[in-house]
């Protein structure tokens, strides 16, 4: 309510007006930021008038926390975290989703897991207390399963034939396959689970004191997106110098397995980020089903369309 | 000796330097180590206390030094009264019954060590050691270590450390006791042309007769079990003294009148 | 010269009584200093939190936690059991293994030599790097927390103790040569008694140590469920944003720690009470 | 009663010369027992490996551990180095908080019954808990990591040398009573180098800890990239599965480890070679 | 005394307890501590060791218990050669120059340590522990811990330590320094007692020339820089032996006669 309207309204600005913007990511620098990094590359930050910074997160970073407590402005979670967030009385509001679905998988050895159900009697490597395996136990009926906690490596999921691990679909079936393991996997969102993935939100403060800063970087960030889609190449260099761990092959193999999920689904016909009310209406009701939420709130109040809508018009 | 050795009787004060009023020291153990001690020393004096093994000799000396509680009874010193925590009214040194030497400065700097809690100059420091360790026959160890040291040369050490700064109280336990007949008598001698060219006030103990009626004005004779002072003998020998003293018949009878008390 | 020594009496009047404050006094001045730090630093965080308006999901009021705490007693109450017995196995596991390997190492300089290196390594080795191996050694659960808490704890324990043990006082030593002991027994009857004012000091590390070694190993290698300890308590908290409860989960943590760490400082006045500097009241 | 002790004869032929053996030789045989547990341990581990036909996933040969090494040394250099800075900076904080607050607590009482407890909560508290408010005061990367190396290195610096502190024989402490040397003087001059054995054997524990701190800082509050350092090297190798390369992170951590812990051992031997039992090399 | 302390010529062995040829002592500072040290000790002798502060006696005393290299020269104990890493072939007990008790034990068992060494029966070490305790006048100070002792009962502790062992050797580095005169003077007579009895071997470093003459068969005068052994004087005087010894003219003629040589 306070001062909108005439300052830089998402027109070029002069570099030395730039504002300064964060953004806190939800891993090392790769592909599946792709976009945002290709903004920030291709300088379309910069022309809309932000001098951006994005922080890589890692595996401990809460970037709901940071974003609340005012260091970032905006941040990349989980539908569910952002649900949770919420329930808790965090003001974090959703303003796009990268991943138009979980990208979680449950990988497991070849030949083991065909369904859901099959996953009676395993040892599953999950994060512990995330709402989609809660969710599956109790859709699925799993009772037999021994729970262990997923730390990020690999190796005790491979010495044992019998177990299943959660995985990112970009990233885990690409290393098991580079180390000749052979598996198959089970997409979370197959399992009637609905989250998107990779959300991008920032706080009910922002939106209300600043929201031609948040029109900005959404306009960026969409056309970052978009741009990153056909145009991956300089962008991936870049992530490779952030990230020196990263190779070609795998860049490319997470670029394949996540143009599917980031601008197929309904982001196909309603372009980049696209998030229906109804897709978080039925995982709030998810959440509070598993007790791991008890919140009424108007799903409204938890995702905003606005400034993506306008980032498409632009 | 010198000639302003010879003292008058104008030159002395009659200042007191210690009272000790009804003193009595129970340790945390409840043994009674020193029972209604009255006591008092002028300054200038030198007072050697002799007494059985464990009678507190040295029980008394750390009281006079704040270094350890008094049960019972006041301990005046310098007209102001003890008081452990008290840190400001006190110029004395004292030699304690171990050498007490820090392990890790070498023995130049263990005896400097005093004067550096004073302002004097460094070149003013390093001539009062060298001259103090001339003193004590260690010239030559500077920079050994306590450790490299036989057992009397540490304790000359911590003889000399006592010595260096020049205090108006000096307590002595048992500083002799390591030493040879020699190297003692030597000590003996430095010790007494110190005192009286310094005036200072010293308390001596020693388990040597012979010594404390050489050295001293007064001879406080402790009893054990509880310990007592029994008596305070005055040694009327005048000073400068010198080895002939030792072998004078006054001496000898006090000597065994001290002893004979001893014996009881 | 005049008699200016006077005279001593011989007054037996009493027993002399000791000028000492009534020990319920001095008991209530020990208690007070650390009562009054803690007031100061509850009542002072509390404040600040409502002056600042900080958002209790950054940082949750005393109240905010004790509520939270109470909200979810049962669950706290387990988690804390749990890690209590993870903690006390792997700290005694690292008390015997540390005091035992510092012994062996005392023995003989080559043995030092050879072997120390690899307890450095133990300790340096990031446990999140061989995480994987330990629990599919151990299993996970249990085993491998306490194998975890035993990691962090032993290297302080070895460390002082060895350094006790070679500190011991020569001349001690020349005594005990004297008696034709054996190294056992000069090991048992000099050096570890002598090391023993290091021995403790390791313990009050380890000890403290322990209750992250097994929170880390939780995390690490936890199970969860009915059978999580604290650090399982943590994640799930963290996982919710469940803020008061993830601080009540800290606070028990500390709370386990202090009381270890007070248990080891009653063991070491007992032991060092009678003899060593540190630990002597006495003060005459 | 026969004259039984024979006479003795001054001989002064020359200065008796020293039984002792070659530096060159003595250094050799200094060398040689660690070399060979080497040498023993990594043969056997190989060994044991090929024979068993442990998965190499699980645990690598050491010939795929220095190969993975090798192909990746650049990255592993950066690494190496992010950590040094990182444990490094870390650890000068904890020796120089943990002196400076052991040296605050010795001077009194009460001052000690009132911190002390905060210093076990500091200890005790699981950093992970307290991570996010960490790195929402300190931003992520560098700034929160040193102050989690730093939490980590604390409380055995200031344990150590607060009984160090206390340690100090009483004779000494009288001595310094009646040159009326200050508290500060007491506490530099006798205090302080009285507990230079416990200071010493406390930065033995703090420097390897310190090295655990900046690897679990790094994967609490890492931001990886070209700045992340072994801990961010080892989330991405497990993630991976790149065991050896696992395994390469890890024993480099460890030996930036021995590095320090060398480093301080010298410190020890210089600063109380000339004085202190533990470091004393002359025997006689 | 009894009447087996009188000894006969023939009762005296003639084997030697201790040999030392050309015995030189360099420690680690370059220090020259002792150098070319012949002596011979026989069984059954009683030798005292006078000589300057830092002439080495306790350094040679260190070297024949095997506590400390040497660095030239062989020393042979029991007829056989010391190795400082040998442990089996000696039975001595040594009386440190300090007191060296272990801290966190109390008299009682400071002073049982040694037995519990050997195979005694518990009942019979009490004995043995509470006789020696008696001798050294600490009866009552059992359960007393060794930092609540006076300088001169911690040292009587060692010598008790020293004692209870009944060794065949006995080496005491000036036990009796802190000691008072009367308390002295008892643990004179008592060593002489069990040394007789007991037909052991003692070496005795003092700095009173009276304490030499009074105790030994021999005394070795030592001189400084370096430490040598200057003499060997016989004492002639017959055991037992009790206090008109110290008042005869021959009994003077030797303390003179020492301490000449001490002067030199
Ligand atoms: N710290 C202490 N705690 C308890 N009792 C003590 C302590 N220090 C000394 N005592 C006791 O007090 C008595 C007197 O001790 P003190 O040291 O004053 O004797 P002393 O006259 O100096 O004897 P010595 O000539 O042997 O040095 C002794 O019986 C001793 O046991
Ligand atoms: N550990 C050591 N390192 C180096 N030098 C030493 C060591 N111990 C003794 N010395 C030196 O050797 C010499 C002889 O020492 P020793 O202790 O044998 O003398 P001592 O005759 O017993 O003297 P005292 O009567 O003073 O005890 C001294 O000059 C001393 O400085
Ligand atoms: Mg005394
Ligand atoms: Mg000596």
């Amino acid at each position: 309510a306070c001062g909108s309207g005439e300052e830089n309204s998402g027109a070029e600005a002069d570099s030395s007006e730039l504002e300064e913007a964060k953004l806190v990511t939800n891993w090392f620098a790769q592909p599946e930021h792709g976009g945002n990094y290709a903004a920030l590359v291709e300088g379309m930050y910069e022309e809309e008038g932000l001098e951006m910074e994005i922080e890589p997160g890692g595996p401990e970073i809460s970037a709901t926390q940071i974003v609340a407590s005012g260091d970032a402005d905006f941040g990349y979670t989980s539908g569910e975290d952002l649900v949770i967030a919420r329930d808790e009385g965090i003001p974090l509001v959703a303003i796009g989703a990268i991943f138009q679905e979980s990208p979680y998988v449950l990988i497991s050895h070849e030949g083991q897991v065909d369904s859901f159900e099959d996953l009676e009697g395993k040892t599953v490597f999950t994060a512990t207390a995330v709402g989609y395996w809660e969710y599956i136990k109790e859709e699925y009926e799993l009772e037999e399963v021994e729970e262990r906690a997923y730390t990020g490596s690999l190796a005790e999921f491979v010495d044992n034939e019998n177990a299943v691990t959660q995985g990112y679909m970009t990233s885990e079936p690409y290393s098991l396959d580079e180390q000749g393991v052979d598996i198959d996997y089970l997409k979370v969102s197959d399992s009637g689970f609905e989250s998107y993935g990779n959300v991008i939100f920032t706080t009910e403060d922002m939106i209300e004191n600043n929201p031609e800063k948040v029109q900005a970087f959404m306009n960026a960030t969409v056309a970052g997106w978009e741009y990153y889609r056909d145009n991956p190449d300089e962008t991936n260099t870049y992530l490779q110098e952030q990230n020196p761990d990263l190779t070609e092959e795998k860049m490319e193999y997470s670029k394949e397995a996540m143009d599917e999920i980031v601008y197929g689904g309904d982001a196909e016909e309603n372009g980049f980020g696209y998030m229906e009310a109804d897709n978080w209406q039925t995982l709030q009701d998810n959440m509070n089903q598993l007790d791991l939420t008890s919140s009424e709130e108007d799903i409204e109040e938890a995702f905003n369309m606005e400034f993506l809508e306008e980032a498409h018009n632009e | 000796m010198q000639a302003d050795i010879q003292k008058t009787e104008q030159e002395k004060h009659t200042a007191e330097t210690i009272s000790m009023k009804n003193v009595s020291k129970v340790y945390d153990n409840g043994h009674t180590a020193v029972q209604n001690v009255d006591l008092t020393i002028k300054e200038g004096d030198f007072v050697s206390f002799v007494g059985p093994s464990g009678c507190g000799k040295s029980t008394i000396f750390k009281m006079v030094a704040g270094l350890t509680t008094i049960t019972e009874g006041h301990i005046h010193l310098f007209n102001k009264e003890i008081d452990s925590s008290d840190r400001d009214s006190r110029d004395l040194a004292y030699v304690f019954q171990d050498a007490t030497l820090l392990p890790w400065l070498n023995i130049e700097k263990n005896v400097r060590m005093p004067l550096t809690f004073q302002s004097i100059k460094k070149e003013e420091q390093n001539k009062m050691v060298q001259e103090t360790l001339e003193l004590v026959g260690l010239k030559g160890y500077e920079r050994a270590m306590p450790r490299e040291l036989s057992g009397g040369m540490k304790m000359r050490v911590s003889i000399a450390r006592a010595l260096v700064s020049k205090p108006k109280l000096l307590l002595m336990d048992e500083p002799f006791g390591a030493l040879d007949e020699i190297t003692r008598q030597n000590l003996q001698e430095e010790l007494l042309r110190i005192w009286n060219s310094q005036k200072m006030t010293v308390l001596f103990i020693t388990h040597n007769v012979f010594e404390s009626v050489y050295l001293s004005n007064r001879v406080a004779v402790m009893t054990a079990s509880p310990g007592k002072v029994d008596d305070v003998i005055d040694i009327p020998l005048s000073y400068p003294r010198n080895s002939d003293v030792r072998t004078a018949p006054e001496f000898s009878n006090l000597v065994a009148e001290i002893s004979e008390k001893l014996k009881n | 010269m005049n008699s200016n020594v006077e005279t001593t009496s011989i007054r037996t009047s009493g027993q002399p009584k000791a000028k000492s404050m009534s020990k319920g006094k001095s008991k209530l001045i020990s208690v007070l200093p650390p009562l009054a730090a803690f007031i100061i630093f509850v009542g002072g965080w509390e404040l600040l939190v409502r002056l600042l308006q900080i958002p209790h999901y950054l940082l949750p009021t005393p109240t905010a936690i004790v509520t939270a705490a109470v909200e979810n007693a049962a669950n706290l109450t387990t988690a804390v059991s749990v890690t209590i017995l993870e903690a006390v196995i792997g700290f005694t596991l690292s008390v015997i293994g540390g005091v035992a390997a510092a012994i062996l190492m005392a023995s003989s300089k080559w043995v030092e030599k050879s072997l120390y290196p690899y307890a450095v390594i133990l300790q340096t080795i990031p446990v999140v790097a061989i995480a994987p191996i330990i629990v599919i050694w151990f299993g996970s659960g249990m085993n491998s927390i306490v194998i975890i808490t035993f990691l962090i704890g032993f290297f302080p324990m070895l460390s002082n103790t060895l350094i006790g043990l070679n500190a011991t006082d020569k001349d001690m030593l020349n005594l005990m040569k004297l008696y034709k002991a054996s190294k056992m027994k000069v090991m048992w009857r000099v050096r570890v008694p002598y090391a023993l004012p290091y021995i403790t000091a390791g313990l009050k590390i380890s000890c403290t140590l322990a209750v992250i070694g097994a929170i880390v190993g939780e995390y690490i290698a936890g199970i969860g469920g009915g059978s999580g300890g604290i650090g399982y308590a943590i994640t799930v908290s963290a996982a919710r944003m469940e803020t008061a409860y993830l601080f009540a989960c800290g606070i028990a943590a500390s709370l386990l720690g202090i009381v270890f760490f007070l248990l080891i400082n009653m063991f070491s006045k007992w032991v060092l009470g009678s003899w060593h500097e540190s630990e002597l009241n006495n003060k005459d």
